[in-house]
């Protein structure tokens, strides 16, 4: 039976119904517990946005507070991985990757390799990422391209509460190391999920809209501009196909593709900086792999080369949005050689 | 901690500056409080208000050669060394008139020019900076300190550990100012800190820990000028820490259900400004008027503060892509 | 008065040089001093591959063993850096950064943009990458899509010794954060180096083969074996551009588009992982810029998606070859629609 | 540091075990020592012996329920945890038939199914990790605890200290053993390291610190045996710290200027295998030919190793791009 419901909703029932069915699964994050690790406190916090807000009660010993040591708890997180766990760590904010990366893509994601196929590191970390709540230069950043980067890591980007629930609870199932992407602009959107549980596959993109001149392919946060953009443009007579990627790694290569050999043309729309990201990533895809398709240059929409500016009046104009992307389009509908 | 700390004497107009310091921050944090809660003030602002006697107890022995660091809760720092209350709120608001030009927002003001290194939005983030600032004054000579201000929370991220160890092996004159205000967001210090006090760290990393009593200036200005006249001297690092805590939530917003009754008494009993004011008018070295005079400049102040940066205009377009390199 | 000297002696002069020059010129690293720190000691190390033997004795107070704590010390260099110093510090391997990585991305990256314009931090991170030591996944990285990914930071990876010491010159008296990538498989290769101080600009691309059947994009180690390539490939008729970047940030995007509008193919060599890599990051350039010129897919060359394998036999297979190139030269010389 | 620690009797076969064990590592390392200088051997390699009864004393008191994460240093914690040497030498030579089939080296030589999280190139890297094994082994109930070995130089990373402080804050059955080898690379850990001894760091993170001779097998077995139990009991973590000296340089091919005379001393006077034997012949616990017998017998067990890992097959192509996910 599928309700409408919040995207932190849709995050925290996923979590719920994992504890409930695996008793391997344990949650940990700074206030997870909200100051619960301390005697005496309550269930105050759930995270610094709420989302793990009450399970803390229902699953007694398996919600853990953590100090700000967030080289030692994702660590943590990830021996537990290897011991027989199936951990979810909350990096409060992706922007704070910087102090202990080196367990994520140095530890995690290079065990089963390093060992010789013989270690299953099944942890998955829960990050908040994205611009939009004036939080400025270091708690706005949408570094999923470093991650994609690294081999021995999946990374995963819903969009919807819906792609939120089941991607979670395929994160939590799965035996890889997971970062798992959710865009703090996203948490108050609701949209029909069902009760029970389900699990979304990895490297599934899934075309949002379909249409027939241009193919956006985009991610998180920017498939819904993008679905204003392509609104606008059916307005204007442009049909634009939407494909949600849902995880850069793994990457769907084939329904890119497909969609690209049918419209022929391609805009990349990419929340984070331009150089080296998804929005590269993709185009260099296309223009390896259906360059014979492709009937115009291919455009990228992403956020500046610049960090993300505080000033209501600086982020609104650094986002990408959805005239960005409409010109964007319209470019490659109107090229010709 | 106690009330008693022997102390040097302070002339009247030190007195009267340091007061007029801490009333300058709790007015501005009372105001930001108020004004954010017109939904006016964008963005995640973390008020300093009852740590006053920390920032400017440590601040009122440093000068121009000096550098401090900061946190999150950055705004008390900033005015203890000197940043402008008028730039600093126009920031806030996220104007171009701004200490950041309205690109760095609360949680990155910033003045170089005054030697104070910045608010930083990552917990951990100053205290391996001012290692650096420390090492540019030992080998210019210029007889400089620097100063780290963190959290209780932040004593347990290993980028501050660390420091610490730095600091120590390079000798330098180079201060640890633990503010341990009891919580980490919503977490308790007395669960986090696996040592009895934060100060306790402080012999793992060869250097003195001093703990203080925060809502005391005195005795933070006593133990900062022991440990910075130290440092000074060549002597090396210390880390101070202040107990004390805060009066407002974690962040604006923060319904505070962990906690409760600890900043009434606080306020009532503790506060640094009404214990500061106790002690000056007691001792004769200040009047109650001449207290009464300050707290009304300083209302008069950040009232024009406020004025001020709700007329000022936002940054624009052309301010978008500028400063992110010198030169490229 | 140029005299051949190898990669590693290159360095070791530039840093000298400027340290003569400037006295706010000061290096840090873990061994940078050989145990010099201690009293009673000597300079015995030189940093673990030798590259700063003998300054300490020559600049003294002026090199600075660490201990192990890349936060704490790189963090050091960039606070030192904003009060009128310009360090140099050392990370030893670029596998290490995902101990240290905030203060190189959400401190010296941010503070010019967040603090409005108003701070300089002229610090320099010199680091070691590449694979073909046997060093296996923790120490053989190519990390540079990473930083180059990250606005603020500028990124530089030389391929000989003449541009190691122009470049390493130049990025001491840039006044911006300078990622300096050291491939560790060519310290020993010699080239013509000046006596004289000398600086390379950044952002110029040089062009090392004119070639006009297809251009090749490459940077860093890559630079010989694309080159190496191109011999076998002219010996087969096939004429290649090899252009190398020398720096990923700034970008010649000039002289990469103006390359491929000559030759209507492009290959890009990089030592990388493939996904979000600088080898997206120029396909994705052409394809939006020089599209018009293109005659063909764009064929990347990379590292696979893998850690970097220890066994010597598994590391050949796994580093780009000659052999690699010409075949993507081949494919895009051999493409017709 | 003492010789006289007061110990429980181990039997005659666990003395025998436990020197088997020490002379594995022992004769493991020389030969490596020897076959690396032929030039067989590719990258970094970093040798464990003269630090034996480190391991040896730590691990002989545990058992499969336990984990253990160790260093770049890792070929005595292997051996002591009981990772097969002859897959050990191979992985060595980077052969198909390697602990990490080829894959990992030196560096990386890992068997979770005996409870080696792996050796780990990266300072720092095995002590947040041991926090969760530590953390797994206390939900399930199992009674298992963890162990991180790190260096002198590994104590001043931040990864380290942060991972003390949640071992004791989650009272996680940890023990964090500090190999104190005097060195890091060339810096002396008189320099790099700001207090006296590693150990007085526990204090700061709740904790017991113990100094132990680390060339004392029984020394460093009653310490850590104390230790571990009060883990196991629910007692929570322990820092111990292992003075003593490595034999070898920092890695092969190091030419050690920045130290002279300590190894020959250490090998002449405090050798823990010389000590070992010294004590249990003069004890009447075992006789000479008892530990000439294990001698012999080892010395054909890595003879057997070096000669089977020089004729196992290389990786092929298939391998390449194997096992890096699951499933991808
Ligand atoms: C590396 C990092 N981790 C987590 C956070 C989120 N965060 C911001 S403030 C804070 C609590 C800091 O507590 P404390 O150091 O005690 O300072 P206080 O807020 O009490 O002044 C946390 C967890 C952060 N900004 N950076
Ligand atoms: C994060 C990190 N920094 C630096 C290094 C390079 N490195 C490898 S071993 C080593 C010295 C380690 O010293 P110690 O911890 O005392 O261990 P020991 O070698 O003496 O056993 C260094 C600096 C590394 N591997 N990882
Ligand atoms: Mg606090
Ligand atoms: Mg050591």
């Amino acid at each position: 039976m599928a309700r409408n419901i919040t995207y932190r909703e849709a995050i925290h029932e996923a979590l719920a119904q994992e504890m409930e069915r695996d008793e391997t699964v344990i949650v940990m994050g700074e206030d997870n517990a909200g100051g619960a690790g301390a005697p005496g406190d309550d269930d105050a916090w759930g995270g610094v946005l709420g989302v793990t807000k009450g399970l803390y009660h229902k699953f007694p010993g398996r919600v853990l507070d953590t100090p700000i040591s967030e080289s030692a708890f994702i660590g943590a997180a990830i021996g537990a991985a290897t011991a027989g766990m199936r951990p979810v760590a909350e990096l409060m904010f992706v922007d704070f990757m910087g102090v202990c990366f080196d367990q994520i893509y140095n530890q995690a994601a290079k065990f089963r390799y390093m060992f010789g196929g013989k270690a299953v590191t099944p942890v998955v970390i829960r990050t908040m990422y994205g611009a939009g709540l004036r939080a400025a230069a270091q708690h706005s950043q949408s570094l999923y391209p470093l991650f994609t980067h690294i081999p021995g890591l999946k990374v995963v980007t819903p969009a919807t509460p819906y792609d939120a629930k089941g991607l979670l609870i395929a994160a939590i199932r799965d035996n890889d190391p997971v970062m798992f992407f959710e865009h703090k602009a996203l948490y108050d959107i609701s949209g029909p999920v069902p009760e029970e549980s389900y699990a979304l596959p990895f490297g599934e993109a899934s075309v949002v809209r379909e249409g027939s001149d241009v193919t956006i392919v985009t991610l998180g946060r920017m498939v819904h501009t993008s679905l204003e953009a392509a609104g606008q443009l059916a307005a204007a007579g442009v049909e634009c196909e939407v494909v949600d990627l849902r995880t850069t790694s793994p990457l769907d290569e084939d329904t890119v593709l497909e969609s690209v050999e049918g419209t022929g043309r391609l805009v990349v729309v990419d929340e984070a900086h331009p150089r080296c990201s998804i929005a590269t990533d993709i185009s260099a895809l296309v223009a390896r792999k259906a360059f014979g398709s492709l009937r115009a240059p291919i455009e990228m929409v992403n956020a500046p080369h610049t960090p993300v500016p505080f000033s209501s009046a600086l982020e609104d104009m650094y986002i990408p949005d959805a005239q960005r992307i409409a010109n964007a389009a319209k470019t490659v509908t109107g090229w010709s050689r | 901690m106690t009330d008693t700390v022997e102390r040097k004497a302070l002339t009247k107009e030190h007195l009267l500056g340091v007061y007029r310091v801490m009333r300058t921050i709790r007015e501005f944090e009372e105001r930001v409080h108020a004004e954010f809660a017109t939904g006016d003030i964008p963005g995640f602002v973390h008020l300093y208000a009852g740590e006053e006697a920390s920032a400017v107890g440590v601040c009122s022995n440093l000068d121009e050669r000096d550098t401090i660091a900061s946190t999150h809760r950055g705004h008390g720092h900033c005015i203890a060394k000197g940043v402008d209350t008028g730039e600093m709120m126009a920031e806030i608001y996220g104007r171009r008139t701004g200490s950041c030009h309205g690109k760095g927002g609360s949680m990155h003001i910033a003045d170089l020019s005054k030697g104070m290194l910045g608010a930083n939005g990552i917990v951990g983030g100053g205290p391996p900076l001012i290692c650096g600032t420390a090492l540019a004054a030992k080998i210019k000579g210029t007889g400089g300190v620097s100063v780290a201000f963190f959290g209780d929370g932040a004593s347990n991220q290993g980028t501050t550990l660390e420091s610490m160890n730095l600091a120590s092996v390079w000798n330098l004159p180079a201060i640890f100012v633990a503010e341990n205000n009891g919580y980490a967001e919503s977490t308790a210090s007395t669960w986090s800190v696996s040592s009895d006090n934060i100060a306790d760290r402080a012999a793992g990393f060869g250097m003195p820990g001093v703990i203080v009593d925060g809502f005391d200036f005195f005795a933070v200005h006593e133990a900062a000028s022991e440990a910075i006249a130290r440092a000074r001297g060549g002597g090396g690092p210390t880390l101070l820490e202040m107990k004390f805590t805060r009066y407002f939530g974690h962040f604006e917003g923060d319904q505070q259900t962990y906690r409760a009754g600890e900043v009434e008494h606080a306020r009532a009993e503790l506060d640094c400004l009404k214990r500061f004011a106790a002690r000056v008018t007691e001792t004769g070295e200040l009047a109650q008027a001449d207290l009464d005079a300050v707290d009304a400049e300083i209302a008069v102040l950040i009232e024009g503060d406020v004025a001020a940066a709700k007329a000022a205009p936002l940054p624009t377009e052309a301010d978008l892509l500028t400063d992110v390199y010198v030169r490229y």
